[in-house]
């Protein structure tokens, strides 16, 4: 059986989100690999969210919001900008490999880049395989 | 290497009845609706759009015009008001004055008032010169026989001198058409083969103008046929057979039976054509060019005056008779000499020509992209 | 509480357009299996009337807690669902939906994936509703006042409407004058009527109206503040120098347009080829009514190029909409000016959208405008002619009409220069918070719906400034924003959406890592209590301080972490 | 004052001792404890063999006091027993509680742990490549030793914890405050705090303790402690200090950063937080003052090894709990 990669996308409502919405008006297909989640700007994606939708079973995170500049809130997309580094660094110590965080710029006239980004991305997850961490800790639990 | 535009070009052809084409947008309804405008071809538009852009070379070796018979259905259609029909009508107008070398037809289309006095003149001095002759010849009482005012054998000769006249000019301008059409496009020059093959259909269109009745409209083609081969039988007659029809008191059938048909043929159709002139009944009949009026009234005056003068001497007037005949003749040379060359006449040698030249044209064309095929194929591959 | 908990799950089959892909009965059936879950149903147009009262029935005859409605995107029926469910007596805020049409049965279409995601995210959102809280709008009291940037033909127009329903209007205009680019415009097409007349009457009206406030040679250097709370400060540089902060409502922004720098496209000749001028340049020739040459003398040959810089890969891809009727206007003031003059117009497609600009085109052929098709890739190029050629330049084009090269003369050649964003339209859009699209113009709140409005609320975009327009447009859209503006200043009070961020002041230990985060200030360090607190008047609740409060000392109202682990749960359960 | 002494046990599993030493450092109030409680198992300080917990009736105990995190057999078999016969179960201390310094094992895997301090130790006798291993034979005598497990488990990840008490190690009046308040649950004189209950700690932030004058956060380099004599008046953070303190629960009595030591986090996240290293990137990163990317690489770099600060105490506690490395 082949495996298919679950990806939890955090979209900013104003940009990449609409995005989202205008690759559906346009009919632009793309893997339904990716299950997306609001949040109002880019800013509001918790690092905990990242590590709380890793830990149950994740394969993929990815995070966009709108071009730099571009932020319906003026900046929310710098702090997000800031965070990602010390994140991976974060989660590079805990062994998760680099594909599997994303962070993507998605402004509201892209449809075909989300549907690109996604795609794009899937393909890279199912190279990669699933992620081992849900197995991992249910396994920690039976045997030490 | 680019074309040289003739801004000019379009104002000029005003003189010639175009008026509305600069509307043309080039939507193209009149090439989806006209019969004999198939595959990707642009007929009428090609032409227009040459006159709209002044392309004067171009339009001077265009078939097209001589291709369309104006069945005025184009016209209707367009969405603008750009009379295609008329256009190309025009065109014809346009491209007769351009096949002449001696500048007369040119003269006559632009100015309406010299065409008149030219007639006018002729027709004077034809009158004059049959008076004095028909004197010198015999009394004015006699129509035939002996002492016949204007012997029929004598004017005989005379016809064929005019019909010399009027050939030599003809033919003169029908060879600057082949040039500017063919003559000048090395792919057509020396196509002898195919002038040979299409050679048939020169009769063909000329007697049949069966190209016209591929026209959706069939009354025009109808009408037009009847007035063109009646015009024919009376030019047979007349130049094969004028001492049987002015002969004697015997009436010999075996003409009379086709002069008078043609007689009749041509009375009708002219009348139908003056009166649908004049109440503008057809599309084709809307713009009447100063040139329709006077082939139209020429062509009544000496048909009517030709009937006329059988009429009289029939029924033993022969002095009225001889009158009616003078007036006939002065009819009849301006029309031959005048009109036929350098008028609208001129068309009954330019269109089946086009029609043959078209056909070589073809010819020509698709020989060249047989020859072009494997590049093509080249390409694709 | 989850136990006495009754959620309603509705699944909208948008006639085909959910259902030809996803099986909306097996997603509702999932659904009903989930915790919570009082009933599930699926239906064909959930946003029709019946849909809605199906909804209101089922929460009043169930008497349903919260609600779930799977359909289209929220950005687009939201709203609607929150009222229904309101019209049932439920809080508006104890609704969620589910994405299952643009993000899903549009965009994918092997229906068993679809429906598999289908599934997911409609439990995601049934977990979620699940730990949804009700929430109060709150009103706030709004400035009846207005900010016009811009006093162009749609600046003035909007500041018209609104000082004569009798309200106070600021109309800023960088230059000494008001008028815009109108001002530099002949007549008009397609009408020929004179801008002149047009601009006076609306100029004088404006001058002279009591409840206009005209500042010109004015710029706005800030804008603080929320919708119905704006606080401009405008700084005037020309004549005594001056900075006033004004207090506005709303904010309509008119800026225009530029127009397309025709140095910049060198296979014109512009700049080098004295006659090759540029369709302003010739306006102020028509306004000073000489048309001539360089030299002086009177043109026998006009030649006219459309699309310069406008659809063109290499400058700008869109059509700038008002040059074909120019360009048509100027054969007509040509023809008029110079009789005799042939004036060609070499264009690639005629654009003659507007009222009466079909029966304009046609005039403009009627007096013998020879038009000339080149197409789009492949530009007519500007030569100057040779001394027996009877002209000043010589234009080869490839006719696509006749298929045929030509060449036709020219002594003055007329660029339609498109329009494009000005220099600043960036420093505008930050400066009033509003987006750009590619090619810079201010994107609307929804290219439809509601073209008038942008996703600041309180920002309105009037004329050029958004995409290039013709007059009437412009007027159209300009009147449009004072009639917004007005509706909302009838309604009195103002109406803020619920959601916003809260800090919780046992949690906070005032370490201060928010007050430097907020873009709107709206976080306020209270140094008594030695807490950090929101203004949830000024909170547009982004939520990047949420993210970033290391104590977890702040919620996002209807963004909590709990809502959003909730969903996360539910997408990957 | 109860009838009956309470009986009580405390237990170090992997830890450092500091948590017993901790103990040792409430001084006379050991006294007062050992007025009203019998304490049965306290192997650093007091007799007993495991055999006589064995020997215990289930639930005999009255409260048992567990440091150190679960890092062998011998730790979960330990826990698991005094689980077994204690009624109350407390995690004393940041290792029993998060995981705590061992917890930082989970960064790296056994293999790793075991080659590095059997096979690449610079202090080991030339020649001697022993590393132990549950069972061996030596002349003919089985020997066991307890095993050595893939990672470090908090308490709560392998037994029922009742309470826990933070802090490495939790501050001696912290620790008074916290085992008054459970003997007098215990002993029937107030109710139990609910189960899960941190205690010896505050609701809120360290900042709000620490006496650091703060103002608003915007950093061009961070140092590391030695780099730089810090302002003792000034928010150590705003001075490019890493200093997990607004990530961390306060109840130290704030030692570290008084001292001008910058918080290490070991009281823990904040309550309501799930994980003080994803807590720890947000807000430090919204303290970096630029919108350049390359920047803010730059910036960021200043951190080195920046998760083992993030968790310095809390990796097991983590939603990713260890490394994932293949």
């Amino acid at each position: 059986m082949s495996y298919e990669p679950t990806i939890v996308g955090f979209l900013c409502n104003w940009c990449s989100y609409s995005g989202a919405d205008l690759a559906g008006t346009s009919r632009i297909q793309y893997p339904p690999n990716i299950r997306i989640i609001r949040v109002m700007c880019s800013a509001r994606v918790d690092p905990t969210f990242v590590l709380k939708a890793l830990r149950d079973g994740a394969d993929g995170v990815l995070v966009c919001g709108c071009h730099p500049g571009d932020c319906h809130y003026s900046e929310g997309n710098y702090k997000t900008m800031r965070r990602f580094p010390l994140l991976k660094k974060l989660l590079a110590d805990y062994g998760i490999e680099d594909e599997r965080v994303r962070l993507e710029w998605v402004s509201a006239s892209e449809g075909q880049r989300f549907a690109d980004i996604v795609s794009d991305m899937t393909e890279k997850l199912r190279a990669l395989g699933p992620s081992p961490v849900k197995a991992d800790l249910a396994h920690d639990a039976v045997e030490r | 290497m680019a074309i040289r535009v003739n801004p000019q070009l379009i104002d000029e052809l005003e003189a010639y009845g175009a008026e509305d084409v600069s509307k043309c947008y080039h939507c193209g309804n009149c090439s989806a609706m006209c019969p004999f405008s198939q595959g990707d071809t642009i007929f009428p538009r090609r032409a227009m759009r040459q006159l709209q852009l002044g392309l004067e070379e171009r339009l001077q070796g265009n078939l097209d015009p001589w291709l369309c018979y104006y069945c005025g259905e184009c016209s209707e259609e367009c969405p603008r008001d750009a009379e295609p029909g008329e256009t190309m009508m025009s065109l014809r107008r346009w491209l007769t004055a351009r096949y002449d070398w001696t500048g007369i037809a040119r003269a006559f289309y632009r100015s309406w008032k010299t065409e008149v006095l030219a007639v006018v003149v002729t027709a004077l001095l034809t009158g004059i010169a049959f008076l004095l002759w028909g004197f010198s010849q015999g009394s004015i009482g006699d129509y035939d026989g002996a002492n016949a005012f204007l012997p029929a054998s004598k004017v005989h000769i005379f016809d064929w001198a005019l019909a010399g006249v009027l050939l030599f000019f003809l033919l003169s301008n029908c060879g600057r058409m082949w040039w500017f059409t063919l003559g000048k496009d090395e792919r057509t020059r020396f196509a002898v083969g195919s002038y040979l093959r299409r050679l048939y259909l020169l009769p063909a269109h000329f007697f049949t103008q069966m190209r016209y009745a591929k026209c959706t409209r069939k009354r025009p083609w109808a009408v037009h046929l009847v007035l063109m081969l009646s015009y024919v039988t009376m030019l047979v007659l007349i130049m094969f057979f004028l001492r049987y029809m002015a002969s004697g008191p015997a009436v010999d059938w075996r003409v009379h039976a086709f002069g008078l048909t043609a007689a009749a043929g041509l009375l009708a159709t002219t009348i139908w054509a003056l009166r649908g002139r004049i109440k503008k009944t057809e599309t084709h009949y809307r713009h009447s060019h100063e040139s329709d009026w006077m082939f139209l009234i020429l062509l009544i005056v000496v048909t009517s005056t030709g009937v006329l003068q059988f009429a009289l001497h029939r029924s033993g007037f022969d002095t009225a008779a001889n009158i009616a005949y003078v007036i006939h003749l002065m009819g009849v040379v301006p029309m031959l000499g005048l009109e036929v060359p350098f008028g609208k006449w001129a068309h009954l040698a330019y269109r089946p020509l086009a029609m043959y030249f078209a056909a070589v044209q073809a010819d020509a064309l698709r020989a060249r992209e047989r020859s072009q095929v494997p590049v093509g194929a080249a390409q694709t591959a | 509480m989850d136990g006495e908990m009754k959620i309603g799950v509705y699944v909208c089959n948008c006639g085909t357009n959910i259902a030809k892909v996803v099986d909306c009965d097996a997603v509702a059936e999932a659904a009903a299996q989930l915790p919570g879950v009082a009933v599930a149903r699926s239906y064909k147009y959930m946003c029709s009337n019946p849909g809605q009262e199906m909804i209101i029935q089922d929460i009043r005859d169930l008497d349903l807690d919260r609600v779930v409605v799977a359909a289209c995107s929220p950005r687009m029926h939201e709203p609607t669902f929150r009222k229904a469910i309101q019209q049932a007596g439920l809080n508006p805020y104890l609704l969620e939906m589910a994405n299952i049409r643009e993000q899903c049965s549009w965009v994918h279409s092997d229906p068993v994936m679809a429906t598999q995601k289908a599934t997911a995210l409609t439990r995601a959102a049934v977990y979620r509703v699940a730990r949804h809280q009700p929430l109060e709008q709150r009103s706030v009291d709004l400035c009846p006042d207005t900010l016009v940037i811009g006093g162009g033909i749609a600046g003035m127009s909007a500041a018209l409407d609104l000082a004569d329903a009798g309200y106070k209007v600021y109309l800023v205009e960088r230059e000494d004058h008001l008028g815009g680019n109108v001002a530099r415009v002949d007549l008009l097409a397609p009408y020929l009527d004179s801008a002149r007349d047009l601009l006076t009457e609306r100029i004088t009206r404006v001058m002279e109206h009591q409840n206009i406030d005209v500042l010109l040679g004015a710029e706005v250097e800030s804008l603080e503040g929320f919708v119905g709370n704006f606080t401009a400060t405008v700084r005037g540089q020309n004549g005594s120098p001056f900075r006033r902060s004004v207090e506005v409502g709303n904010v309509i922004v008119a800026t225009g347009y530029k127009e397309f720098d025709a140095s910049r496209i060198t296979y014109y000749g512009y700049g080098k080829l004295p006659n090759v001028i540029t369709s302003f340049e010739f306006e102020k020739m028509l306004r000073q009514g000489r048309v001539q040459t360089k030299e002086g003398r009177l043109p026998r040959y006009v030649a006219i190029i459309h699309c310069v810089g406008s659809r063109n890969p290499e400058y700008h891809t869109y059509c700038s909409r008002v040059c074909c009727m120019t360009a048509l206007k100027y054969a007509h003031e040509v023809k008029a000016a110079v009789p005799g003059c042939y004036v060609s117009d070499v264009y690639i497609d005629m654009h003659a959208f507007g009222k009466g600009h079909e029966d304009f085109y046609r005039r403009s052929a009627e007096v013998k405008t020879l038009f000339l098709m080149y197409a789009k890739n492949d530009h007519p190029v500007i030569r100057k002619a040779g001394p027996n050629d009877g002209c000043e330049m010589l234009i080869e084009v490839n006719e696509c009409l006749s298929g045929e090269t030509i060449e036709i003369p020219a002594d003055l050649v007329i660029l339609m220069v498109g329009m494009e964003p000005r220099e600043d339209s960036e420093q505008v859009a930050h400066l009033v918070n509003i987006s750009r699209d590619k090619d810079g113009w201010f994107i609307e709140s929804h290219p439809k719906l509601d073209p008038v409005a942008t996703t600041t609320d309180g920002i309105y975009i009037a004329g050029a400034c958004q995409f290039p327009k013709d007059i009437p447009d412009s007027v159209a859209q300009a009147r449009a924003a004072a009639a917004r503006i007005l509706a909302r200043i009838a309604r009195g009070k103002l109406e803020i959406d619920a959601v916003f961020a809260e800090v919780d002041e046992d949690r906070c230990s005032g370490c201060r890592v928010c007050n430097e985060l907020c873009p709107y200030s709206a976080i306020e360090f209270d140094e008594e209590k030695r807490r950090s607190h929101v203004i949830s008047a000024l909170c547009k609740a982004c939520g990047a301080c949420v993210a970033a409060c290391p104590s977890g000392a702040i919620t996002a109202r209807h963004f909590t972490d709990d809502q959003i682990f909730a969903e996360i749960e539910g997408v990957l359960a | 004052m109860a009838d009956r002494k309470l009986q009580i046990a405390l237990y170090w599993c992997a830890a450092c001792g500091g948590c017993d030493v901790s103990v040792l450092d409430t001084d006379e109030f050991i006294l007062e404890v050992d007025k009203v409680a019998d304490i049965r198992l306290w192997p650093i300080a007091a007799d007993g063999k495991y055999a006589d917990i064995e020997a215990m009736a289930d639930g005999e105990l009255d409260a048992a006091f567990i440091n150190g995190a679960i890092r062998n057999s011998e730790n979960e078999h330990v826990a698991k027993l005094l689980r077994r016969k204690s009624k109350v179960l407390v995690a004393y201390g940041s290792c029993a509680s998060f995981g705590g310094i061992p917890g930082l094992a989970n960064l790296t895997t056994r293999d790793e742990i075991l080659r590095r301090v059997y096979r690449e130790n610079p202090s080991l006798e030339p020649g001697n490549t022993t590393v132990p291993l549950p069972e061996t034979t030596v002349d003919g005598m089985q020997l066991t030793l307890p095993s050595f497990y893939r990672r470090v488990y908090r308490l709560d990840q392998v037994v029922d914890v009742d309470y826990s008490i933070p802090g490495c190690p939790p501050q001696p009046d912290r620790c008074r405050e916290s085992v008054l308040a459970l003997v007098a649950a215990l002993t029937g004189q107030a109710d139990p705090p609910p189960k899960g209950s941190v205690l010896g700690v505050y609701e809120r932030a360290l900042c709000d303790d620490c006496p650091r004058e703060k103002t608003e956060k915007k950093v061009k380099r961070f140092y590391r402690p030695w780099e730089i004599v810090p302002d003792p008046n000034v928010c150590l953070m705003e001075q490019g200090v890493f200093c997990a303190g607004f990530a961390t629960r306060s109840g130290c009595g704030v030692r570290c950063p008084t001292s001008g030591i910058p918080c290490r986090g070991c009281y823990g996240p904040a309550p309501g937080v799930v994980d003080q290293g994803a807590k720890l990137v947000s807000a430090v990163a919204s303290m970096v003052d630029s919108q350049d990317p390359e920047e803010i690489e730059a910036i960021l770099a200043t951190l080195p090894d920046f998760t083992s600060f993030a968790n310095r105490y809390s990796v097991p506690s983590s939603p990713l709990q260890r490394s994932h490395r293949r």
